[in-house]
């Protein structure tokens, strides 16, 4: 083909410039700075109105539930439709109080990043109720694979603030000696799994844990967490790929919070269809459900759940929430979407309507919440001293530098250890 | 002559490709409309377009395969890797079809893609934020590999790559995207404000790819280095006040042999300094080349100083950094061996 | 958690052997050597059943194209259904040549390579359908990104035998100038891409050169081509998600024969769900069709080719077919599967099935069926000829080594040049 | 004592240890039923069931993923890659994931898993069936790289690996699986039957990760060499009559650097072969650090020889295939340099 063999033939026009107008579809964006965005995108169900299949349900049979909404409270918080599972008021209680106790850290770490002592944060506001509702609905022997935005799993998994407050500080209390970006966490007696910088890798990892309690016969199951621009990723296809072929009890979660940094989902291919429609496509039932709200979160998690350890597989499940804040603290959105965005977000605030619903049935009320909020500032103020007693950024590095040589194996080779006696040497 | 920092030399070089080329596209994620994480795309598509600074999914296997296939179709792809950490889901796609298109169909096949990635330590990013990985692309045939240490340069080699025919992998030390920093971060950060390499040309120029640069003559001995270390190494020699040549490699693939070698025959020593992993970094082929070619000259040792064997720890930055002190101390051992 | 921190714990019994069985599914094979398959797991729709829906129809409302089969050859070799679009007797007849050509190709080097003359071959033997189907339903100006099973691309546009026969034997007219695996063609002039040996990397390559279209403004699409064990790879979901994002015009394709070497399609995901129905996840249409069905092939494939240069996007295509000899003259199937398993295969024979049709319409006979086999056959006899007349094995190579060092890059630079000249004196 | 060619050897490794240890599992394309594309897998799953050696997707990505994730819960992964040349598609998951788990972690998560592919050609297997990329692989700190080069060494050390609780990658030169090819394809072929590292106990040894072998001691030079080339060495040798020292490196992460560097001090010489490309291959780590430390034991330039910095082609097999007349050439430019 002699054009190639000549080399790229420039366009004559290319672009919307040209004669010839660019066929080629871009996503559309709901508003950018200065506009206020139509969340008309969004396909939303009523509350109640999606049927819960028995959990050996096949995927093809289930089609709705990817393409619809999955919601227990309806817009007066009262719980309605199939999905409601009555939890005991105790148990919504403790999930209010994770989901509070993960705002106040957050809220908290992000004023100590601006105050310049740690160098780096990841918030979840308006997120919390999927990490939250579905640590809940959980057992403690699962294993959890999470991205970095899914501090409520560590909240509601009881590991102490301390330990996560001094992972943001790389003090001697580090979990990670001083290796991992501040907010790239893990337990191990938590069974909560080291968070990885590149993304969505953890999805075929939960997926070979959750095969090898197979192979073993134990009925732990895995669940795995990705944003939805990281279902992208290949590993996105390898983890669908690999829970389908062998059945594997795992629970693939896409948050769906809407933007990936500046990037709006559609260009994840969330414009064409929805994440959760992924699932049927490998047989795995795909499952879309509001992610602000708690009850609908903790049902369609114990049903996947359920699904897995009754050995029918594996199940995918699409978190419908929005990102409140910025990415990172190295973001700022407001270069490219609507400042007051989150106030228009159809689907409200996870916390406020776990709240307004427990009020509603009598188990809570507003002094109440009042009290326990305060409670749990003064927690994680409290927290905060003691990770500082831990060694604070002013000190300077309080880990030894001969942490730096460890952990590459298990044993240090003979050529680590002479550059960890080089260094040694340089720093006298 | 306008001054740039490395950034706005770099999206000045995208700009000037798009304007004088109907068929260079730029794509990656976070590019489009946010200008990019670190701003280097910044205005390019408000100039020209959706269509033409596309805004992609996060994979980076995809990115790299369909900017083959544009490649192919005419097109001058510019892909952008948020950072070279997560070029690695790309590597199939560079390595057995981007660097090897051409040679498999004979010529009839090929796609002028350039790859930009910025790479290095110095701002905190911890283990995935902070790689360099250019060695590993130096192994891979059928590519170029690029990494530029200042403004001038970064624009010069950028339009060359764009411009070239054959794959690019071109490297931006993240760490002199807004100044020359020296290696020491306690003091306060100097701007490229008033460096005569960030004198840089509105307009087109091109530095060709190829040809390493000596940025300071000497005769005591050879510094050979590249990127962010390029000025960790001035600051070394100002205070070893040692008379060393140091040579910015530049162009890793096609690598400048001669330039490298006149001066280490020239000199009779050699130091290499990369901020990547040691053990088989970029430095062993620098180390092996020179050593072959001027054995006969050499009156010490080749030594490098690089990062250490291990992953960049966020905490233990500094210490895993080869900042100047490490090299100075490497300069003062070559001149008088034990 | 200790058990991890203490080292993998020996599962106390694992597997079948164990008291805790393994909850781990694996999937069917239907038949292993010594025993018959039952391709009752083929879920089989009957000719003409499903509907042909307007070529703007949303992928979510064609899903029972994804798992029904479009056929349109009954089993009487009669064309029924919406999917029969009447082809011109002359067209049928050039794609039932193609097909014999590429058969009577693959016969030959097949022996060729026994006698040990080329050092790989590959053939398409009971797929020929597939490729020439679908060539002859795209425009010469349609760019094809072939896996190594299409050479009926190659045949249907007319690139000459004597080039792949060439290629084949690394000689003086190879195309690949002795660099590539036999088989691994390509063709400038015919617009087909150059074969890679990693497997699927050809996909989102295709979706990019479709981009590039669309973005010129031009109207030829793209299509590729890859097996159903390779739509495991990643570059199968990059090039599905950025023809999603882009509506690409492109037509991707999974040529679902069974096998993967000796990996039944099971393990490629094809037990859970046809392939066809990972396009609706994606939002694009996915057909399944009986791909040994000329018609049906050709009538798909234009209906995909309409709808992309209409600017609907993309079709995931899976044509249903199978490999009814070895993986290549590396493999031995008899060692994997039945070693009659092509004569009950459900579909049939495309070449067989064609002709049927044909003489059942009256435009054909056994005996000018005959007649052109055996011209056909002489066609591949002189093309071998001619192809030996530029180098034969037992010559050896009679390509210039000095070869091996040009098109690594467009220039040679400085250090291959020294390469080449060490190489030329080491050989005096 | 039992005779074993190189594919038995490594079928033996495995059979042992999924006896043994109940949480060993063997996975990878076609490894199952069929025994895998070399047959090293043969009659595993019989044995062991079809849940400890299972067929997986064609997804290499996937493979190491999956594999990473069975580690953790407690099993030990034996992964194969049906040809290293499609090792790439899983580079993320290696590199990213399989090497720095143990260290982002601080030890509370880590993954023992084996990595086996076969590498190298000389089978024509033309360009992507014939790559050795072990030279990327020992720029990753946190994995181990090993290959061994004759049919005692592969079992022991594939059983090494296997019990390591560091992940390893496991190269195995293809070309060596019958016999042990000496790089003349023209000769007739040997088999490895009569050749004593032919003779491999049936049950459980181990050879260590970490020791270079002295393959055959002399006075004259040094050749660090691994894999087939190993072979091809000791052709070039008998060819020159010259008396070499030939080292077979066998693990080149961790490097067994004394081993190299007394002998070099010793001869003052040394040459060092691989069938890889040669810019930015293994060789230049093991010239830079020979060098490094030998430097004033040197009597002439340390030289490489190895496959061209172009794509193994598959008409030029021979031509791009580091034979012993390349080697014999380099040694006796080693012993009277020009
Ligand atoms: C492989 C890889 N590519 C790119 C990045 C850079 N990156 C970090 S977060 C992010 C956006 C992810 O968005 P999403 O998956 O939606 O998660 P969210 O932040 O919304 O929770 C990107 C592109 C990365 N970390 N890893
Ligand atoms: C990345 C990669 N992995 C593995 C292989 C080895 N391999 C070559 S062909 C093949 C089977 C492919 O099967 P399928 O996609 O069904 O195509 P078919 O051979 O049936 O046409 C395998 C595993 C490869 N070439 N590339
Ligand atoms: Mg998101
Ligand atoms: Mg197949």
């Amino acid at each position: 083909m002699s054009t190639l063999i000549d080399g790229p033939q420039p366009p004559s026009a290319v672009g919307s410039a040209g004669a010839r107008a660019s066929r080629l579809h871009i996503p559309a964006v709901p508003a950018r700075p200065g506009h206020r965005s139509d969340f008309g995108y969004l396909s939303l169900s009523a509350a109640g109105a999606l049927p819960r299949p028995a959990i050996d349900a096949r995927a093809a049979d289930i089609g709705e539930l990817a393409a619809g909404l999955v919601r227990v409270l309806d817009d007066d918080h009262r719980p309605v439709g199939p999905w409601h599972l009555p939890l005991e008021p105790s148990v919504l209680k403790t999930g209010l109080r994770h989901m509070l106790l993960t705002r106040a850290f957050d809220r908290r770490m992000q004023r100590t990043h601006r105050q310049g002592r740690i160098s780096f944060y990841i918030q979840s506001t308006g997120e919390e109720a999927v990490s939250v509702a579905q640590a809940m609905a959980l057992r403690p022997g699962d294993m959890l694979f999470p991205s970095y935005r899914n501090q409520g799993l560590f909240v509601a998994r009881g590991v102490p603030l301390v330990d996560l407050m001094c992972q943001l500080l790389s003090n001697r209390g580090d979990m990670c000696k001083g290796r991992q970006l501040p907010v790239m966490y893990h337990s191990g007696p938590a069974r909560i799994f080291s968070i990885s910088g590149n993304l969505a890798t953890q999805y075929p990892q939960a997926v070979g844990w959750a095969m090898a309690g197979a192979i073993k016969g134990e009925d732990h199951i895995a669940a795995a967490w990705i944003g939805e621009g990281s279902s992208a990723e290949a590993d996105f296809h390898h983890g669908l790929l690999f829970a389908s072929v062998y059945r594997a009890p795992v629970i693939l979660n896409v948050v769906n919070n809407q933007w990936a940094i500046s990037t709006f989902q559609g260009f994840a291919g969330g414009e064409q269809q929805s994440f959760a429609a992924r699932g049927p496509g490998f047989g795995i039932p795909g499952i879309r459900v509001d992610g602000n709200d708690f009850l609908a979160v903790h049902a369609v998690t114990q049903w996947a759940a359920q699904r897995a350890r009754a050995n029918h597989g594996p199940t995918l499940l699409e978190l419908v929430t929005y990102r409140a804040e910025a990415h990172s603290t190295s973001d700022d959105p407001s270069r490219y979407r609507p400042r007051d965005d989150y106030q228009h977000w159809p689907l409200g605030d996870p916390i406020e309507r776990l709240k307004q619903h427990l009020i509603l049935a009598g188990h809570w009320t507003e002094s109440a919440h009042q009290a326990l909020s305060a409670q749990l500032e003064a927690q994680v103020d409290s927290s905060w001293a003691e990770a500082l007693a831990q060694g604070t950024p002013e000190q300077g590095c309080s880990l030894d530098r001969g942490l730096m040589f460890e952990d590459v194996f298990k044993d240090m080779p003979e050529h680590l250890r002479r550059q960890r006696d080089a260094l040694a040497a340089e720093r006298g | 002559m306008p001054q740039m920092n490395m950034i706005q030399a770099l999206n000045s070089a995208m700009d000037v490709m798009l304007e004088r080329d109907p068929s260079v596209i730029v794509m990656g994620e976070d590019v489009g409309y946010f200008g990019g994480v670190f701003r280097v795309t910044e205005g390019l598509q408000r100039k020209y377009g959706e269509h033409r600074v596309l805004d992609t999914p996060i994979a980076e296997g995809g990115i790299v395969g369909a900017a083959l296939g544009r490649g192919v179709n005419g097109l001058r792809p510019v892909a952008e890797f948020q950072f070279s950490d997560y070029i690695y889901p790309a590597f199939d796609q560079i390595v057995s079809e981007l660097a090897r298109l051409r040679y498999r169909s004979a010529g009839a096949f090929w796609s002028p893609v350039t790859v930009r990635t910025p790479c290095g330590g110095g701002i905190r990013g911890g283990q995935t934020h902070s790689q360099s990985p250019e060695g590993i692309f130096t192994h891979v045939c059928g590519i170029k590999v690029v990494m530029p240490s200042n403004p001038y340069d970064a624009k010069g080699l950028l339009i060359a790559s764009i411009e070239d025919d054959d794959p690019v992998i071109f490297f931006e030390p993240k760490r002199l995207y807004n100044g020359p920093f020296d290696g020491t971060p306690d003091k306060a950060a100097v701007a490229w404000k008033g460096d005569p390499r960030a004198e840089v040309p509105e307009g087109h120029y091109a530095v060709p790819i190829g040809k390493a640069q000596i940025v300071r003559s000497g005769a005591a001995l050879t510094i050979v280095t590249y990127g962010t270390m390029v000025h960790v190494c001035e600051a070394a020699v100002r205070d070893t006040r040692l008379d060393a040549e140091i040579i910015d490699v530049r162009s890793m693939i096609p690598l400048d042999v001669d330039t490298l070698c006149s001066s280490v025959s020239r000199t009779g020593r050699c130091l290499i300094v990369h901020e990547a992993t040691g053990f088989s970094g970029f430095g062993a082929e620098l180390s092996a080349t020179i050593q072959e070619r001027c054995f006969w000259d050499l009156e010490a040792p080749i030594e490098r100083v690089t990062g250490w064997d291990t992953p960049y720890p966020s905490a233990f930055e500094w210490d895993y950094f080869p900042g100047p002190a490490r090299v100075a101390a490497a300069l003062r051992r070559l001149m008088s061996p034990p």
